[in-house]
């Protein structure tokens, strides 16, 4: 086997780490939407899309540190998430007609504010850090490393907060059963509230890092968009363990499959891999069982 | 004449098992009352003879077929009726539009007729009409047909469940919980439709914790965790010290 | 709250209605207006206008860049009517811009060809970008509208032999690849084998077969098959390794906008490969610089949009610069690429005196040159496009090492 | 129709004729559309209009079974590009491809629905999701017969005129009969049998109703109309490209019925319409329009959730209520 190929596998691998991370990344808030308010937020892309677009005005345009771009990025977004719950979610709860299209309605509005308000230029983050470091043959730039660490770091945390704080508890509990929740008097809203801003912010979060990876602009939410759903349902609705496991699936199936085949087939090829995945297994990967 | 037999049914939900290893005969025309306390598995035994869960282990028997595993609409078909404990009925019909959509077997129309609105359908039809509100007399809601089902007291939602179960004309009927919550006449009410309906000739089973029901069957079986204690006429049980140490032991009248 | 609520309602339907009947009473109206300034040609007036029709995908994925460049072609035609509009048979008139959204979809482009056509009434189209020629070619040969294309990509029903009403008024995919070909072999000697990258959106059967034979005619040999990338990826980095996988000298980025190919250079560097590194489209080299680094950007070669480090610019030129950074706060032109076709029509009018398409088509195809924002511009295209109706002019040809762009030279890039 | 009869009390039976007389002023409004307008571009509004009713009701049938058809808009595509494809590359007359893009659709969406109709209704909702995106990713990506992102130009046309009149009145029977088609349907014994599956599956199976082969015909059904509407499109719109029947278009599609309402036949009619004509209204203001759409999405979605269709329900009620008002007071 010669080097070139030697070093194109290496690569691949990394490739796949650092992407399976930025998917779990979204996937999670993602999950956590479903679970504790049994919405599909069709939204999230586009919230991952402003959260990019706060960090990438704040740090080039106003020009302050984009570390700290990146702690209002998700600041902000936290926030947006308090006010999505109240006033898009909550009244729409168990519609889920209704729910796809004030979702339809936000992304309407926000992608295209902002390709309304941006002026045609190439527009990115300044990058976070800079500069290569040499692993045996293989380089890589810290900066795909940084959005590695990252990811892993905040999935690390959001593990821990879910299963050692109480909130965290309290979500679970309402994830599985909301009127038992009700009962034990957790206050529902407040939990589905925390869920949306820990969504919303986990978005920032991957919107900044990649903002200054690749460009921003108004559609770089539309593919991960689809991604995440991907995760979603690969892993089983709703399940944690199955979002990290098709987080990773895809990751690898996104570094791997362009090297085999080109451009868009790449996305066909998972698309069918993953329905005949579910053909078989319809509640997905992790899925619990589901009853007729 | 033996109408149903079940032999050994077992359900495990993960570790526990929900059923176990139950053996029973049903002869026709019998009131049979299957009692024990709460979570002693009842429910999951009607949906298993029903269908609408798979039988870990074990075999159902229906008029000398073997009916394991088959799909609930088959096995209504067969002539077995069932109630719900919970969502007895469709919310957004009105009463008389849910017993009209509960007769799906006999008469029978076909794909073709009904798109073509043939006279054989609008014969069917009508027909169905008068059979429902029949049936609608004999539980006693014929007053409040064509009111939403939603909008309707929990009583009355419960003798919709056992109308609808009998627009599929069984020869077997599972009532489960059929009293569960009701206020006192609304039980003597019901328990007046039920015995008209065995009258009529029907078979039923009828699942309760509540003790009261016992009075209009003719043989009882209590189960707790899943399993047969004890099996015998209503009399019996009630002095049955087992029974009485079940239910003590797990005081049924916390629910509600 | 129920009554306030209710109260909301019934204004709300008597608004919907309203709107609906009005819907139906607009669409009646803009045509009798549209007809209305048809007429206004013919009828004695002090100040009279000429409408043409611009197509651009104003929203969708299309939607920031051709808002500039409608931008720029308003910036185009204003310059002309404050040079006091143009004179045809005596008569001065004003030209105005009338606008219709493709929406960036081939069917929203079909819809808004039709709009101008029927609704709007014009007898000249400008635009639009990129492959969505193709739904507009065909209609303008059927209705005899002027056609005269913004960019081409080579795809099916763009720009053929079947299409005489069609011209490409601005520099192509295949003028960039053109200039930078020659530029490539004329000061790279050692450089043997190439990789060739390009958006995978269908147009590689095309435009990839033709650049490829281009390629071997030139005689170099091109390392494995085209790599397609998707447009849209997360991470580019897998089409980079592919590309340093092939082993070849250079990798040309043979089309495609400045996040893909950015990405991949940079990429390409990140993996510790140093080859050169091609790049042909319009986008101008510090956008390259910015989307990989400065540290990523050496030894590239790009041929970009024509008013780069332009020695002597015509003084539209300066003028369209001077106001469109005013318009945009110091923001950089972008392509020009529905300002010059409105500069060469003025041109056409000019000449021939009249609005009369079918004249003004005739005069267009009889040119061998016209006058563009970028400099004299050269019209060929028999042996690409099968019809002698694309306009090139000559290209500049910068180079990128450590983050400092060069101006080398201009290519004529004139294509065959 | 027994669950007909049961209504026919006065009350809706004067429900039921003012039902039909809207129908027949509607009807007759669309018949006179090419008078009125003398542009053939209003037309073609008309026409995509037309197209989109059917695609919307067809949708809305899916819906009452519970089943959310994430992939509609994808299907419209399959029978676009099957009718165009065929018709485009073999030579087929465009009235058989319509024929065949029907069912072929209904084909693909049967195969589709089978695994799924004995699960919960939201896995449908997932997995037609994925196929819808997987069947566009795959029409891009073999460029070859399908032109990939560009798409298929100079398709055959039905009529062979510049005129659009006689598309106009083709589709408009067209869409009649659909539309009766899938009202029959519903208010036959087989829309019922999918709405009690949509209000609970557990009891529409504990009486004999058969839940997957109601929901699998549903969907069937369903599809098979909306493979009519894309073939429809193709042949009228000779160019049809993957971009136009993207997630967006299905997500539009659930748009229309519900801004229309969901629970009501007229629901997705009136929804495309307004939808569909409002636009045409305020587009000129270029790259804005769509605010304007998402804010009538909003006002619509924050003041009557079920659809304009419960409008004038709405105002009845609220001015008997006030009338009561009146007489205690």
């Amino acid at each position: 086997m010669s080097q070139a190929t030697i070093i194109l596998l290496v690569a691949s691998c990394l490739n796949a780490l650092i992407l399976s991370s930025m998917y779990i990344l979204l996937g999670l808030g993602f999950t956590f939407l479903f679970n504790i308010m049994g919405i599909l937020n069709f939204a999230h892309g586009v919230i991952y899309m402003i959260g990019a677009y706060i960090c990438f005005i704040l740090a080039s345009t106003v020009g302050i540190n984009p570390w700290l771009a990146m702690l209002v990025s998700i600041i902000a977004m936290g926030l947006f998430g308090i006010l999505l719950e109240r006033f898009v979610f909550r009244p729409f709860l168990g519609n889920i007609n209704l729910i796809i299209v004030v979702c339809i309605g936000i992304i309407t509005v926000l992608k295209n504010a902002v390709s309304v308000s941006q002026t045609y230029t190439v527009q990115m983050t300044p990058p976070f850090v800079q500069g290569v470091f040499k692993v045996g043959i293989v380089s890589l730039s810290w900066e795909r490393l940084l959005i590695f660490l990252i990811g892993v770091g905040l999935l690390i945390l959001v593990l821990l907060f879910i299963n050692k704080t109480k909130q965290g508890l309290q979500m679970r509990a309402v994830a599985q059963d909301k009127e038992g929740a009700i009962l034990q008097g957790i206050n529902v809203n407040y939990i589905s509230a925390l869920a949306c801003v820990i969504a919303c912010a986990l978005a920032a979060v991957a919107g900044s890092l990649m903002g200054s990876y690749l460009t921003v602009n108004p559609y770089m939410g539309d593919d991960i968009m689809i991604k995440v759903l991907e995760i979603l349902v690969l892993g089983g609705i709703g399940s944690i363990n199955g979002v990290f496991f098709a987080g990773l699936i895809v990751g690898v199936m996104d570094a791997f499959l362009p090297i085999v085949v080109s451009g868009t087939q790449t996305q066909a090829i998972m698309m069918f891999a993953i329905v005949i995945i579910l053909l078989f297994k319809p509640q997905g990967l992790f899925g619990k069982e589901v009853r007729t | 004449m033996i109408i149903l037999e079940v032999t050994g049914l077992t359900k495990n939900f993960g570790g526990l098992a929900a059923v176990s290893n139950i053996d029973m005969k049903v002869n026709g025309g019998e009131v049979l009352g299957l009692i024990g306390p709460n979570g002693a598995g009842k429910t999951t035994f009607f949906n298993l003879i029903t269908g609408v869960i798979r039988p870990t282990k074990g075999q159902v028997v229906y008029k000398g077929k073997d009916i394991t595993g088959k799909k609930p609409h088959e096995i209504a078909e067969m002539g077995i009726g069932r109630t719900f404990q919970l969502n007895p009925l469709f919310p957004n019909f009105t009463i008389l539009q849910n017993v009209l959509s509960s007769f799906q077997l006999r008469p029978r129309s076909t794909l073709l007729g009904t798109f073509f609105n043939t006279r054989v359908y609008r014969n069917n039809e009508a027909y169905i009409l008068e059979q429902s509100l029949e049936i609608l007399k004999l539980v006693g809601l014929d007053k409040v047909k064509d009111e939403m089902a939603q909008n309707q007291p929990h009583g009355y939602q419960k003798m919709l469940g056992v109308a609808r179960a009998l627009a599929i004309k069984p020869e077997l009927l599972l009532l489960d919980e059929p009293i569960a919550g009701m206020n006192p006449d609304e039980i003597d009410n019901t328990i007046e439709a039920i015995k008209r309906t065995s009258h009529l000739g029907v078979t039923i089973i009828l699942v309760e914790h509540n003790m009261k029901i016992l009075e209009i069957c003719n043989r009882v079986i209590v189960i707790n965790f899943g399993q047969k204690i004890v099996e015998g006429l209503p009399q019996e049980i009630k002095e049955n010290p087992e029974v009485i140490r079940a239910y003590l032991g797990s005081g049924h009248d916390t629910k509600h | 709250m129920k009554r306030t609520g209710s109260t909301l309602l019934v204004t709300s339907i008597i608004m919907t209605a309203i709107l609906v009947l009005s819907s139906l009473a607009g669409c009646a109206k803009t045509t009798s207006t549209k007809t209305s300034t048809t007429t206004t040609t013919t009828t004695a007036q002090p100040l009279k206008t000429y409408t043409i029709g611009l197509l651009a995908e104003l929203t969708g994925f299309l939607g920031a860049y051709n808002t500039a460049t409608v931008n720029e072609a308003q910036i185009a035609v204003d310059i002309v009517n404050e040079q006091g509009g143009i004179v045809v048979g005596g008569q001065n008139y004003l030209l105005k811009l009338v606008v219709e959204n493709g929406q960036s979809t081939l069917d929203g482009t079909t819809a808004a060809a039709n709009k101008l056509i029927f609704s709007d009434n014009v007898k000249i189209i400008i635009g639009p970008d990129a492959y969505f020629n193709s739904a507009v070619s065909g209609l303008c040969e059927q209705n005899k509208i002027l056609h005269i294309a913004g960019y081409c990509t080579m795809q099916p029903d763009e720009l053929d032999a079947s299409t005489t009403w069609t011209f490409l008024g601005q520099a192509a995919a295949i003028n960039y690849f053109t200039g930078a070909l020659a530029y490539l072999k004329a000061n790279y000697p050692n450089v043997k084998t190439v990789a060739l990258t390009m958006p995978d959106d269908g147009s590689i059967p095309f435009f990839g077969a033709a650049v490829q034979k281009m390629v071997q005619d030139a005689g170099y040999t091109v390392a494995g098959n085209i790599i397609g990338y998707n447009n849209s990826a997360t991470d580019f980095s897998p089409y980079s390794a592919k590309i340093i996988a092939t082993g070849a000298d250079a990798c040309i980025a043979c089309s495609g906008v400045v996040t893909p190919n950015g990405n991949i250079l940079k990429n390409i560097r990140d993996a510790g490969s140093n080859m050169l590194f091609v790049i042909c489209n319009s986008v101008i080299p510090k956008n390259y610089i910015q989307v990989a680094g400065a540290k990523e950007a050496t030894n590239v070669v790009d041929c970009s949009a024509g008013y780069i480090g332009n020695p002597n610019p015509s003084s539209m030129l300066q003028e369209m610069i001077r106001r469109y950074q005013l318009s945009t706060q110091g923001a950089d032109l972008v392509t020009l690429e529905y300002a010059n076709p409105v500069y060469e029509l003025v041109q056409l009018f000019k000449q021939t005196n009249s609005f009369d398409p079918q004249t003004l088509k005739t005069a267009f195809a009889g040119l061998t040159s016209i006058d563009t924002f970028y400099g004299t511009g050269t019209i060929s295209g028999i042996k690409t496009f099968g019809i002698n109706q694309a306009v090139s002019y000559p290209l500049p040809i910068t180079t990128i090492d450590n983050g400092v762009a060069t101006f080398r030279q201009y290519e004529p890039a004139i294509v065959p | 129709m027994g669950l007909m009869i049961t209504v026919r009390d006065t009350a809706s039976r004067r429900k039921n004729y003012i039902q039909i007389i809207i129908c027949g002023i509607l009807i007759c409004f669309l018949a006179i559309v090419p008078l009125l307008t003398n542009s053939p571009y209003n037309l073609h509004i008309f026409i995509l209009t037309l197209i989109y009713i059917i695609a919307a009701a067809s949708m809305r049938f899916i819906m009452t079974s519970g089943q959310i058809p994430l992939a509609h808009g994808a299907f419209l595509g399959l029978g676009a590009y099957v009718s165009g494809i065929l018709s485009k590359h073999f030579g087929i007359s465009s009235w058989l491809t319509l024929l065949v893009a029907a069912l072929v659709a209904m084909g693909v969406g049967t195969f589709i629905s089978f695994p799924f109709a004995r699960l919960k209704a939201f896995y449908y909702s997932m997995i037609s999701l994925f196929f819808g995106v997987g069947m566009l990713q795959t029409i891009e990506s073999f460029g070859k017969l399908t032109g990939g992102i560009t798409g298929i130009t100079g398709i055959p046309t039905l009529f062979h005129t510049a005129s659009k009149v006689p598309f106009y009145y083709c589709f408009l029977a067209l869409m009649l009969i659909s539309l009766f088609i899938l009202y029959r349907l519903e208010v036959s014994r087989i829309g019922w049998n999918l709405k009690a599956i949509e209000q609970s599956y557990l009891v529409a199976g504990s009486v004999g109703i058969s839940v997957v082969q109601h929901r699998v015909l549903a969907v069937a059904i369903g599809c098979f109309f909306a493979g009519l509407a894309g073939g429809m499109y193709a042949t009228y719109n000779v160019t049809i490209s993957p971009s136009s029947f993207d997630m967006a278009a299905t997500l539009w599609l659930i748009i229309y019925v519900t801004i229309g309402g969901m629970g009501n036949f007229a629901g997705p009619i009136i929804g495309t319409l307004v939808l569909f004509l409002l636009p045409q209204y305020y587009s000129g203001l270029k790259q804005y329009t769509p605010f304007i759409s998402a804010a009538i999405l909003f006002a619509v979605l924050y003041t009557f959730r079920d659809g304009l269709v419960s409008v004038p329900g709405l105002v009845v009620s609220f001015y008997k209520k006030r009338k009561k008002g009146r007489s205690k007071s």
